[in-house]
C-alpha cells in the first residue's frame, strides 16, 4: 500500500503548481483554473487522509470522505459565479486579461 | 489700652477707601475734593496712629498683634494676616502718616489743574496703605505684600505723565529693577520657611537667636533679604532705578522716593535684627554695600544738573548711611536716621517741588540761581534743610549722621569686616554731601539769576497749602534730632523707645567720653569741609575751577551715573533681550520643526503603504502567497528547531 | 447633584444649538442661564456626596464623579470664569453664534467632567470629549492660520492622549484592580513594580505634558491661541482646559508613586526650565496673544514646579495656580478681545497710549496684568509663592531658577502695558461698555476672591494633597509648614 | 458500520433559515418584477422576522443553556447570537441604503435583495460554524453572493474590476483554507473544533507540525475574509469599486463573519497549537493596523479612505481575537456593533453625496457640508469621529474594550502600535470633518433625498451616540448565557 505520505506529497505538488499559475498566468480563466486545481489537490490529500484514519473509526474517514463532495460542489458553485462575472466583463472589454484590471490603485 | 493700639489697623483701610472711592467716583468730583479725601484719609490715620502710639507709650505691653484672617490655611498649613504693632513698627507708621499727610495736602496745590488729578491721589492712598502694611505685617507674607504693593504704587506714580515715553520708561525700570530685589524676597522666604517652619516674623527673629552664631545657613537669609532690600532701598547694585524715578510727580518722589519706600529695605533689616545680629558676614555686606552706595551716589551727586536728580543721588547716598547704620549693628541708629531723613529729605524735595511749579517745570538748576529773593518761604526752608542733611551741628541731620559715623567706628559686630575704613568712606561722604548739597542750594537759591527773564515777573511763592507743610517739615527737620542725643552725655528716647522692638546681643566697642568727643569733633569737621569748599568753589571760585574739571575722567564719571546704565545695558539688558529674541525663533524655528521633523517618516511610510497598493490582481495574490510561505517557513523553522 | 454640573451646559448646549435663528438675547439668556446656574451649582457642590454606577461592565468602569476636595475647588473657579466668557461670546461673535455658545459649554460640561471624575476612564472620555468642541472652535472661528494651528494641535493632543490610554487600560490588569474607580485603584497599584510603574507613568506624561503644557511639548499653544477668534473666548475656554496639572496631581503621581519619586526630578527640571523660557520668550512677543500664549506657558511652568517637587505645600500651591490663573488669564485674553475689538489687530505697534481715551479698560488690564505676573494679595499669588516653595524643599537651585521667571514676568507685564496704554497716544479708542463692565466684574471679584482668602479652598485641596503625600513618600513625615502664627 | 441520526436542532438556526427562505421567495418573486422595491421589502420583512426568531433564541438561551445542532457542528450560543444581532443590523442598514440608491444608479434589478440576503444567511452559518465543513460552507454562501454584488454595477470598469479581483483572490485565498483543513483533518482526524482540539491535547499526539501548518493556511484563509495584511490587498480595490452600499455591506457583514469565525477557532482549536500561531496573528494584526491606517492618510477620496480605515479596523477587530475565549470575544462583538453602525452610518452619508455613479467623492466636495447640509455634516461628524474612537462615541467604548482585551492577553507592544496608529487614524478622519466646517462650499452638490438612506442615517446616529453614552445596556447582554467553545 501506498503510505499517505506520497499523496499527499503529490496534492502538495499539485497545490503549488496550482499557486505558481495563480501568479504567473495572466488570463483570467487560466488563473481561475490555477484554483481549480488547488482545490482539487486538497481533496486529493483529504481522500489520502481518510484512508488514513479509516482504521480510527467508520465517522472520521467517511467524514473525510464526504467532505470532498462538499468542496467539489463548492467548486462548481464557484465557476458558476466566477463565469457570470468573467462573461460580463468579456462583453464590455473583450479581454480577460488580469492584468489590465488595475484601474483602482493607490 | 490694647483697643488703643489697635486703632491705628485701621489706617491703612482708611487709606485703602480713600484709593477705592477717588478710583471708582474720582473723576466725578471737583478738583480738591479728591485731594481732601485722600489728605483726610491720611491724616486721620496720622491721629489714630499717634492715639496708638501714645497708648502704647503708656502701657505695658510693648506688642501688640492683631490676626485679620486666616490666609493660608489647611490643616497644620497656617498663615493669617496679621498686624504686629510694636514700637518700631509705629515709629515707622507715625512718619509714613505724617509726612504722608503734609505732602497730600502739599499735592493739592501742586497738582492743581492736571487733568489726572484724582487719578494720582488714589496713587498716592494707595502708595500709604500698602506701605503702612509692609510696616504693620507681622509676618514676611504680609510684608511681602506691602512690598509688592508700594513697588506698584511706585510703579504707577513714576509713570503718571504716562504720554512721555521716558516717564513710561522710568516706571518700568524701577518696576524691573525692583522685581530682581522681589525675587530676592521670594527666596529669603523660602529658605526662611525651610530653616524655621515659619514666616512669623518675631518667631523666626526668637529662632534665629537660638541658632549658631555665624551660621551660613543664616548668612544666606541675610544675604538674600539684602538683595531684596538693595532693590527697594536702591543701593547697589539695584540703585539704577531711583534716579530715573525722578520722572514721577515731585510729592511722589518726596514720599516715595524719599521719606518712606525707599528705606523700606532698612526697615527689613532692622525688622528681622537678632537675625543680622547673629551673621557678622551678611551684616557686613550690608554695611559695605551702603557704604559704597554712600560714596558713589555722593560722586554722582555732584555733577547732575536736574534739580530733583541730584536729591535722588542724595537720598541714594544717605540711604547707604543707613544700611551701614543697620549693618554694623546699630539698628535704631538706622530707623532715627530714616526719621530725621524722612523731614529734611521730604523737604528738599518739596522745596524742589516748589520751584518746579514756581518755574513753569524747569527742571535745569543750570537755569536757576537766586530763586531765594523771590520764594522767601522756599528758600529758607531749603536752607535748614541743607544745613540739616549737611550735618550740622543741632540740626536733625548731624544727630542721626553723627550716630551712625559713631557706631561704625566701634561696631564689634563687623570688627573683622574693615569698619574703620568704613567710617573712613563715611567721613568722607559726610563731607561730601555737604559740599553737594550746598552746590544744589546755591544753584537754585543763590547766585546770580540764570532763568529766562520772561519768566522772572511771573515768579511767585507757592500757595500757603504748598507753603504750609514745608514750613512744618522745616520745624521738624530742626527738631526730630533731639530724640536721639549722644548716648554718652545725653539722654536717648529713640534709642530707648526702640529697644523692645530691635533688642540684640549686638555690643559697641565703650569709648571714653573724649574719644566720643572726638568722634563728634570729626563729623562737624567733615560737614564744615564740605560747606566750606563748596563755598568756596562756587561762590568765590565762581565755578570756574568746576568749569575747567568739567571734562576730565572723573567729571565724566560722576555725570554719567558712574556708568551704571551703561554697564547693566550691555552686560545685563542687551543680552538678555537678545536671549529673547533667539529663544523665540529657537521656539519656532527648532523646537517646533525639530518635533515636526520627528513626525515627517510617518508621511513617508504613509507614502509608501499607499504604494504597496499597485493595483494589479498578480501583485496581490504574490503578497498573499509570501504570507502563507513565511508562515510555513517559520513553523517548519520551529519544528525543526524543536 | 455632582452630575447636574455637567448636564446643565449640556442640555443648555443642546438648546443653543437650535437658536441660530433665534433672537440675539435669546441666545445670550440661554449662555447666562446655562453658565450662571452650573455656578449656583458648583458652589454648593462642595460636601455633597458624589455618584457611582457601573458604566462599562466588561472592564469596570464606573460612572463615578465626586466633589471631594480639589475637583470642587477647580469646578467652582472654572463655572465662575465661564459666566463673564459665555456673556461676552454672545456680544462678540458675529457667525453662528449659537453654535459657539453652544460648543463653549459643552467644553464646560467636559471640563467639569475631567475635575469630578473619580474613574480613570471617565476621567480619559471627559480629557477626549472636550477636546472636539475646542478644536471646532479653532477650526470655525479661527484665523487665516487655523488650519496649520488645528492640524497642530490635534496631533500634539491627540498622540499625547491616546498613548495615555494604552497606559489607563493596562493599569487594571496589571494590578489586578476590582475596577478603574481611584479607590480601588489606589488600593493596588501604588504596589505595582517599579518598572511597571514607569512605562505607565511615562505614558501619562505624554498627555499631561501636552495639556499641562511641558516644553518640548507646547509648541501647538503659541499657534492656538494666535489663531484662535479674536474675542479671546475660545482662548479663555483653551486656558480652563489646560489640565495636564490635574492629571498629574489626580491621578499619575497618587497612582504610580514609585515612579512619580523616579521622574519628578526630571520633570522638575524641565517644568523651571519651561517657567523660564516662555517668561523670557514672552518679553520679546510683538503678538498680544503670542505674548499672552507664551505667559500662561511660563505659569504652567510653575504649576509643575509645585507638582514636581512632591511637596504638600507646593502640590496644594500648583492646584490652586491652576485655578487661579483660569480667572487672570482668561481675564487677560477676554480684555485682548475687548483690545482686538477697537484696533482690529494684535499687533503691539499699533497701539500705545490708550490710557488716555480708555482710562478704565486700562486699569482693569493693568490689574489683572498684575495678577497674571504673581502681586501679592491677588489670585496667582498664593499658588505660586505656594509652588516655588514646595520645589524649594525638594530643589533650591531649580525654585531658584523658576523663581527668575517672576522677573521676567514682571519684564512682559510692564513691557505690555507699555506699549498698550502708555507711550504716545494713538488713535483713541472707546473706554469699556457695559456689556465688557459686565464681563470683567466677576474676573475681578474672582482675583480679588482667590487672592485674598485662599485659605478655604487650599483647605479642600489639601484633603487630595495629603492622598499623594502619603503615598509618594510613604512613612516619611512630611515637614509641616506653618506659614504665620506662632509655631 | 452505523450511523447515528441526524441531531437536527431546527430552532437553532431559525435565523438564516428565515433568510433563506425569504430570498428563495424573493427570487421567485424577481421573475415577474422589473423594480427591486417589492423585493426590497420582502426582504425587510424577513430581515425583522429573522431578528424576531434571533431574540427568541436569545430569550431562550438566556433562560436555559445554548444549544447545538449538527452534533457540535452548529452552535448557537451567546456570541453567535449576538453575531446574528450585528449581521441583521448591517443587513438592514444596507438593504435600507440600497432602496432609493439602485434606482437612482440605475442598477435596479429584482435578484440584488435576495443576493445580499443569502450573503447574509451565510455569514450566519459561519457564525454558528462548529466544524470546519459548516465554516467553509457558510463562507462560499456568503462570499459567492458578495462576489456578484460587488460587480453589480454592469458596464463599469471599477464594478467589475472590483468583483473580478475579489473573486479571484477569494477563490485563491478558499483554496489555502480548504488545503488547511485538509492538513487539520489529517493531523487530527476530526473536523469538528471540539473533536480537534481534544485530539490535540491527547496523550501522544505527535502530529503538531501538521496541524500548525493546517492552522496556519485555515488563518490566512480566514484572514483573507477580515481583510488582514497581508491578505487585505482585495479590499480597498473592492469596496473602492463596489457600490457603496455593497461596501458598506461587505465591510461590516462579512468582516464580521470572519471575525466571528477566528474567534471560535482561536478559543477552541488554536490554544492547542504551537503559540507561534498567536505570534504570526499579532503580526499580521500589527502589519494591518500599520498598512491600513498609513494608507489611508493621503487619500483624496473619501470612499477609498474609509476602505482602508476598514482594512485598519479588521486590525482593531484582530487585538480583541487575540484575547479571544476571555474577554476578547464580548470585545470584537462589542466592537462590531459600533464599527456596523459607524461604518455603515459614514457609507449612507456618502451614498447622498457622490454621484450616482459614486464618483465625485473627493475631499474638495465636502468643502462647506457643515454650512450646506448640516444635518448631513454633523451624521459624518459623528461616524467619523466614533470611528476615530472618541468618547463619547460608541467607537470610544468599542477602542477601550479591544485594546484592555490585547493588554490582558499580554500584548502591550502591539497595544502600543494600535494606539500609535489610531492617532494617524484620527488625522485623516478629522481632515473631513475639518473641512466640512472650515472650509467655504466649494461645489453644488446633488439634491438628494432618500427616506430609506436618511433613515438608516438616523438609526445609525442613534445607535452611534446611545451605545457610546449607556454602553453597559448591549455589554451586559453579551455577558448574559453561556459562550461555548470558550477557555476549552
Amino acid at each position: 500500500m501506498v503510505a499517505t505520505e506520497y499523496y499527499v506529497a503529490l496534492s502538495s505538488i499539485l497545490f503549488a503548481i496550482g499557486a505558481v499559475g495563480v501568479l504567473t498566468r495572466r488570463s483570467a480563466i487560466m488563473v481561475f483554473l490555477s484554483v481549480e486545481l488547488m482545490l482539487n489537490a486538497a481533496n486529493l490529500a483529504l481522500v489520502a487522509f481518510a484512508r488514513q484514519w479509516s482504521g480510527a473509526g467508520s465517522i472520521t474517514a467517511l467524514s473525510g470522505q464526504t467532505a470532498v463532495f462538499i468542496i467539489l460542489a463548492l467548486a462548481a458553485a464557484e465557476v458558476a459565479v466566477g463565469l457570470g462575472i468573467l462573461v460580463s466583463i468579456f462583453r464590455y472589454r473583450a479581454s480577460t486579461d488580469v492584468d489590465a484590471l488595475a484601474e483602482i490603485r493607490l | 489700652m490694647t483697643d488703643l493700639i489697635s486703632l491705628a489697623a485701621f489706617a491703612p483701610l482708611l487709606a485703602l477707601i480713600g484709593a477705592l472711592v477717588n478710583g471708582l467716583f474720582g473723576r466725578a468730583f471737583r478738583e480738591p475734593l479728591p485731594g481732601v479725601i485722600a489728605s483726610l484719609s491720611v491724616g486721620i490715620g496720622f491721629l489714630l496712629s499717634i492715639i496708638a502710639f501714645f497708648a502704647l507709650a503708656a502701657g505695658e505691653e510693648t506688642r501688640v498683634s492683631i490676626t485679620l484672617w486666616p490666609y493660608l490655611q489647611a490643616g497644620s498649613f497656617e498663615l493669617s494676616l496679621g498686624f504686629a504693632l510694636d514700637r518700631l513698627s509705629l515709629l515707622m507708621m507715625l512718619i509714613i502718616t505724617g509726612v504722608g499727610f503734609l505732602i497730600h495736602v502739599y499735592s493739592i496745590g501742586y497738582m492743581h489743574g492736571d487733568e489726572g488729578f484724582s487719578r494720582y491721589f488714589m496713587g498716592l492712598n494707595l502708595f500709604v496703605a500698602a506701605m503702612l502694611l509692609l510696616v504693620m505685617a507681622d509676618s514676611f507674607l504680609l510684608m511681602f505684600v506691602g512690598w509688592e504693593g508700594v513697588g506698584i504704587c511706585s510703579y504707577l506714580l513714576i509713570g503718571f505723565w504716562y504720554r512721555e515715553k521716558l516717564n513710561a520708561d522710568a516706571a518700568r525700570k524701577a518696576f524691573i529693577v525692583n522685581r530682581i530685589g522681589d525675587a530676592g524676597f521670594l527666596l529669603a522666604m523660602f529658605l526662611t520657611v525651610t530653616t524655621f517652619g515659619t514666616l512669623d516674623i518675631q518667631a523666626v527673629n526668637e529662632a534665629a537667636g537660638a541658632l549658631v552664631f555665624g551660621s551660613s545657613v543664616l548668612g544666606v537669609i541675610g544675604l538674600l533679604y539684602l538683595l531684596a532690600a538693595t532693590g527697594k532701598s536702591a543701593q547697589l547694585p539695584l540703585q539704577v532705578w531711583l534716579p530715573d524715578a525722578m520722572a514721577g510727580p515731585t510729592p511722589v518722589s518726596a514720599l516715595i522716593h524719599a521719606a518712606t519706600m525707599v528705606t523700606a529695605g532698612v526697615y527689613l533689616i532692622a525688622r528681622v535684627a537678632p537675625l543680622f545680629a547673629q551673621t557678622p558676614a551678611a551684616s557686613a555686606a550690608v554695611a559695605w554695600v551702603g557704604g559704597l552706595t554712600a560714596l558713589i551716589a555722593a560722586f554722582i551727586a555732584f555733577s547732575q544738573t536736574d534739580i530733583k536728580k541730584i536729591l535722588a543721588y542724595s537720598t541714594i547716598s544717605q540711604l547707604g548711611f543707613m544700611f551701614v547704620a543697620v549693618g554694623v549693628g546699630a539698628y535704631w541708629v538706622g530707623i532715627f536716621h530714616v526719621f530725621t531723613h524722612a523731614f529734611f529729605k521730604a523737604l528738599l524735595f518739596l522745596g524742589a517741588g516748589s520751584v518746579i511749579h514756581a518755574l513753569a517745570g524747569e527742571q535745569d538748576v543750570r537755569r536757576m540761581g537766586g530763586l531765594g529773593k523771590h520764594m522767601r518761604v522756599t528758600g529758607t526752608t531749603s536752607l535748614i534743610a541743607t544745613l540739616a542733611i549737611a550735618g550740622v551741628p543741632l540740626l536733625s541731620g548731624f544727630f542721626s549722621k553723627d550716630a551712625i559715623l559713631a557706631h561704625t567706628a566701634t561696631s564689634e559686630l563687623i570688627a573683622d569686616y574693615g569698619n574703620l575704613v568704613l567710617y573712613a568712606i563715611l567721613l568722607v561722604t559726610a563731607a561730601m554731601t555737604a559740599f553737594y548739597m550746598f552746590r544744589w542750594y546755591h544753584r537754585v537759591f543763590a547766585g546770580e539769576e540764570r532763568f529766562p527773564k520772561k519768566l522772572r515777573d511771573s515768579l511767585h511763592e507757592s500757595p500757603s497749602v504748598m507753603t504750609l507743610p514745608l514750613v512744618i517739615l522745616a520745624v521738624c527737620s530742626v527738631l526730630a534730632g533731639y530724640l536721639g542725643l549722644p548716648e554718652f552725655a545725653f539722654p536717648n528716647w529713640i534709642a530707648h523707645w526702640l529697644e523692645p522692638s530691635v533688642e540684640t546681643p549686638v555690643s559697641f566697642l565703650h569709648l571714653s567720653t573724649s574719644l566720643e568727643w572726638l568722634l563728634i569733633g570729626l563729623s562737624v569737621v567733615a560737614a564744615a569741609v564740605g560747606l566750606g569748599l563748596g563755598y568756596w568753589v562756587y561762590e568765590r571760585n565762581r565755578g570756574r575751577l568746576v568749569a575747567r574739571l568739567e571734562e576730565s575722567m572723573l567729571a565724566r564719571l560722576s555725570r554719567s551715573g558712574f556708568g551704571f546704565d551703561a554697564l547693566y545695558r550691555a552686560v545685563f539688558v542687551e543680552p538678555a533681550e537678545g536671549t529673547a529674541s533667539g529663544l523665540s525663533s529657537v521656539d519656532t524655528d527648532i523646537v517646533d520643526r525639530g518635533l515636526r521633523a520627528g513626525a515627517s517618516p510617518v508621511g513617508l511610510l504613509a507614502r509608501a503603504a499607499a504604494l504597496l497598493q499597485s493595483g494589479y490582481l498578480r501583485a496581490y495574490a504574490l503578497a498573499m502567497l509570501i504570507g502563507v510561505l513565511v508562515f510555513a517557513l517559520i513553523v517548519s523553522l520551529s519544528g525543526v528547531l524543536s | 447633584m455632582t452630575l447636574t454640573v455637567i448636564l446643565i451646559p449640556l442640555i443648555t448646549a443642546l438648546f443653543l444649538f437650535f437658536s441660530e435663528a433665534a433672537d440675539p438675547l435669546v441666545r445670550r439668556f440661554l449662555g447666562l442661564l446655562g453658565t450662571v446656574s452650573t455656578f449656583l451649582v458648583a458652589l454648593y457642590l462642595p460636601g455633597t456626596p458624589g455618584m457611582s454606577s457601573l458604566w462599562l461592565p466588561g472592564v469596570n468602569v464606573y460612572f463615578a464623579l465626586s466633589p471631594d476636595g480639589a475637583s470642587a475647588v477647580l469646578v467652582l473657579v472654572a463655572s465662575l470664569v465661564m459666566i463673564p466668557t459665555a456673556l461676552y461670546a454672545s456680544g462678540r461673535v458675529e457667525r453662528r453664534t449659537g453654535s459657539f455658545l453652544a460648543l463653549l459649554l459643552i467644553m464646560q460640561a467636559g471640563l467639569n467632567g475631567i475635575f469630578l471624575a473619580k474613574d480613570l476612564i471617565l476621567f480619559y472620555l471627559f480629557w477626549e470629549l472636550t477636546l472636539i468642541p475646542s478644536l471646532m472652535m479653532l477650526g470655525i472661528w479661527g484665523g487665516t492660520k487655523r488650519r496649520q494651528a488645528v492640524q497642530k494641535y490635534l496631533i500634539y493632543a491627540v498622540t499625547g492622549s491616546f498613548l495615555m490610554l494604552v497606559g489607563m487600560l493596562a493599569l487594571r490588569p496589571l494590578s489586578g484592580a476590582a475596577s478603574y474607580r481611584l479607590e480601588d485603584l489606589l488600593a493596588v497599584t501604588p504596589a505595582l513594580p517599579a518598572g511597571t510603574q514607569l512605562w505607565i507613568f511615562l505614558l501619562f506624561t505624554l498627555a499631561f505634558a501636552v495639556k499641562l503644557p511641558l516644553w518640548p511639548l507646547h509648541s501647538w499653544l503659541p499657534d492656538f491661541h494666535e489663531q484662535n477668534h479674536p474675542s479671546g473666548v475660545a482662548d479663555v475656554a483653551g486656558t480652563l482646559y489646560k489640565v495636564g496639572g490635574w492629571g498629574f496631581f489626580a491621578w499619575a503621581l497618587p497612582l504610580l508613586p514609585g515612579a512619580a519619586a523616579v521622574v519628578a526630578p526630571v520633570l522638575l527640571v524641565l517644568a523651571a526650565f519651561t517657567a523660564v523660557y516662555a517668561a523670557v520668550i514672552a518679553t520679546s512677543q510683538t503678538n498680544l496673544k503670542r505674548l499672552l500664549a507664551y505667559a500662561s506657558l511660563s505659569h504652567m511652568g510653575l504649576v509643575g514646579v509645585g507638582l514636581f517637587g512632591l511637596h504638600l505645600t507646593g502640590l496644594s500651591g500648583a492646584i490652586y495656580l491652576l485655578a487661579a490663573q483660569m480667572v487672570s488669564t482668561g481675564g487677560l485674553f477676554l480684555l485682548s478681545g475687548m483690545l482686538y475689538e477697537r484696533r482690529k489687530t494684535f499687533e503691539l505697534s499699533e497701539y500705545g497710549g490708550l490710557s488716555r481715551s480708555a482710562p478704565a479698560l486700562a486699569a482693569v488690564t493693568l490689574f489683572v496684568l498684575f495678577t497674571s505676573i504673581g502681586v501679592p494679595g491677588l489670585a496667582n499669588f498664593p499658588g505660586e509663592f505656594m509652588s516655588l516653595l514646595g520645589a524649594f524643599h525638594a530643589s533650591p537651585w531649580l525654585a531658584a531658577l523658576a523663581t527668575l521667571s517672576v522677573i521676567a514676568a514682571g519684564v512682559y507685564g510692564v513691557n505690555l502695558y507699555q506699549r498698550l496704554y502708555q507711550d504716545r497716544e494713538t488713535q483713541p479708542v472707546a473706554d469699556l461698555r457695559e456689556l465688557e463692565l459686565a464681563v470683567l466684574v466677576p474676573i475681578l471679584a474672582g482675583i480679588l476672591w482667590l487672592g485674598l482668602a485662599p485659605g478655604p479652598q487650599l483647605e479642600r485641596i489639601e484633603v487630595q494633597t495629603r492622598i499623594i503625600a502619603q503615598t509618594v513618600q510613604p512613612g516619611e513625615e512630611i515637614p509641616m509648614v506653618t506659614l504665620g502664627g506662632r509655631p | 458500520m452505523t450511523f447515528p441520526g441526524p441531531d437536527i436542532n431546527w430552532v437553532a438556526f431559525t435565523p438564516p433559515l428565515v433568510l433563506l427562505l425569504t430570498a428563495a421567495l424573493a427570487v421567485l418573486f424577481a421573475l415577474y418584477q422589473e423594480s427591486g422595491r417589492l423585493t426590497a421589502q420582502l426582504s425587510l420583512l424577513g430581515l425583522v422576522v429573522a431578528a424576531l426568531f434571533n431574540l427568541h433564541l436569545f430569550q431562550v438561551v438566556r433562560q436555559t443553556d445554548a444549544f447545538t445542532s449538527f452534533g457540535l457542528r452548529y452552535l448557537a450560543d451567546t456570541p453567535a447570537i449576538a453575531f446574528n444581532f450585528v449581521i441583521l443590523i448591517g443587513t438592514v442598514l444596507a438593504v435600507l441604503m440600497s432602496y432609493h440608491y439602485l434606482e437612482r444608479a440605475d442598477l435596479d434589478h429584482p435578484e440584488y435583495y435576495p443576493l445580499i440576503l443569502l450573503s447574509a444567511c451565510g455569514a450566519m452559518v459561519m457564525v454558528a460554524a462548529g466544524d470546519l465543513i459548516t465554516l467553509l460552507l457558510g463562507l462560499e454562501i456568503m462570499s459567492l453572493a458578495v462576489y456578484v454584488l460587488s460587480a453589480w454595477r454592469q458596464g463599469s470598469r471599477e464594478s467589475e474590476e472590483a468583483g473580478m479581483k475579489y473573486f479571484l483572490l477569494g477563490a485563491f485565498a478558499s483554496a489555502f483554507l480548504v488545503y488547511g483543513i485538509a492538513l487539520l483533518y489529517g493531523a487530527s482526524g476530526h473536523f469538528v473544533y471540539a473533536e480537534i482540539a481534544a485530539v490535540l491535547r491527547g496523550d501522544g499526539f505527535d502530529q503538531l507540525l501538521l496541524a500548525t501548518l493546517g492552522g496556519m493556511l485555515v488563518l490566512a484563509g480566514l484572514a483573507f475574509k477580515a481583510a488582514l495584511a497581508p491578505f487585505h490587498q482585495w479590499a480597498p480595490d473592492a469596496y473602492t469599486g463596489a457600490p457603496t452600499p455593497v461596501t458598506a455591506f461587505m465591510s461590516v457583514v462579512v468582516k464580521a463573519a470572519a471575525i466571528a469565525a477566528l474567534l471560535r477557532i482561536f478559543s477552541s482549536v488554536f490554544p492547542d497549537l504551537s503559540p507561534l500561531v498567536g505570534q504570526v496573528f499579532a503580526v499580521l494584526v500589527a502589519l494591518t493596523l500599520v498598512l491600513g491606517n498609513l494608507a489611508a492618510l493621503f487619500q483624496r477620496g473619501v470612499k477609498r479612505m474609509l476602505a482602508y480605515s476598514a482594512v485598519a479596523h479588521a486590525g482593531y477587530l484582530g487585538l480583541a481575537v487575540l484575547a479571544a475565549g476571555t474577554v476578547g470575544t464580548r470585545a470584537a462583538i462589542w466592537y462590531l456593533t459600533a464599527y456596523t453602525l459607524m461604518n455603515v452610518g459614514a457609507f449612507a452619508v456618502l451614498s447622498l453625496i457622490a454621484d450616482r455613479n459614486d464618483r465625485g467623492d473627493d475631499l474638495e466636495r465636502f468643502a462647506g457640508l457643515g454650512r450646506m447640509k448640516p444635518g448631513l455634516a454633523a451624521a459624518l461628524t459623528v461616524f467619523l469621529l466614533s470611528l476615530a474612537g472618541i468618547p463619547p462615541l460608541a467607537g470610544f467604548t468599542g477602542k477601550i474594550l479591544v485594546f484592555q482585551a490585547a493588554l490582558q492577553a499580554g500584548y502591550v507592544a502591539l497595544a502600543i502600535i494600535g494606539i500609535v496608529m489610531s492617532v494617524v487614524a484620527v488625522v485623516y478622519y478629522f481632515r473631513v470633518v475639518a473641512v466640512m466646517y472650515f472650509r467655504e462650499p466649494e461645489y453644488e452638490l446633488p439634491a438628494i433625498s432618500s427616506w430609506a438612506t436618511s433613515m438608516a442615517i438616523v438609526v445609525t446616529v442613534a445607535g452611534t451616540v446611545l451605545l457610546g453614552i449607556f454602553p453597559g445596556w448591549w455589554y451586559g447582554l453579551l455577558q448574559a448565557g453561556r459562550q461555548l467553545l470558550a477557555g476549552m
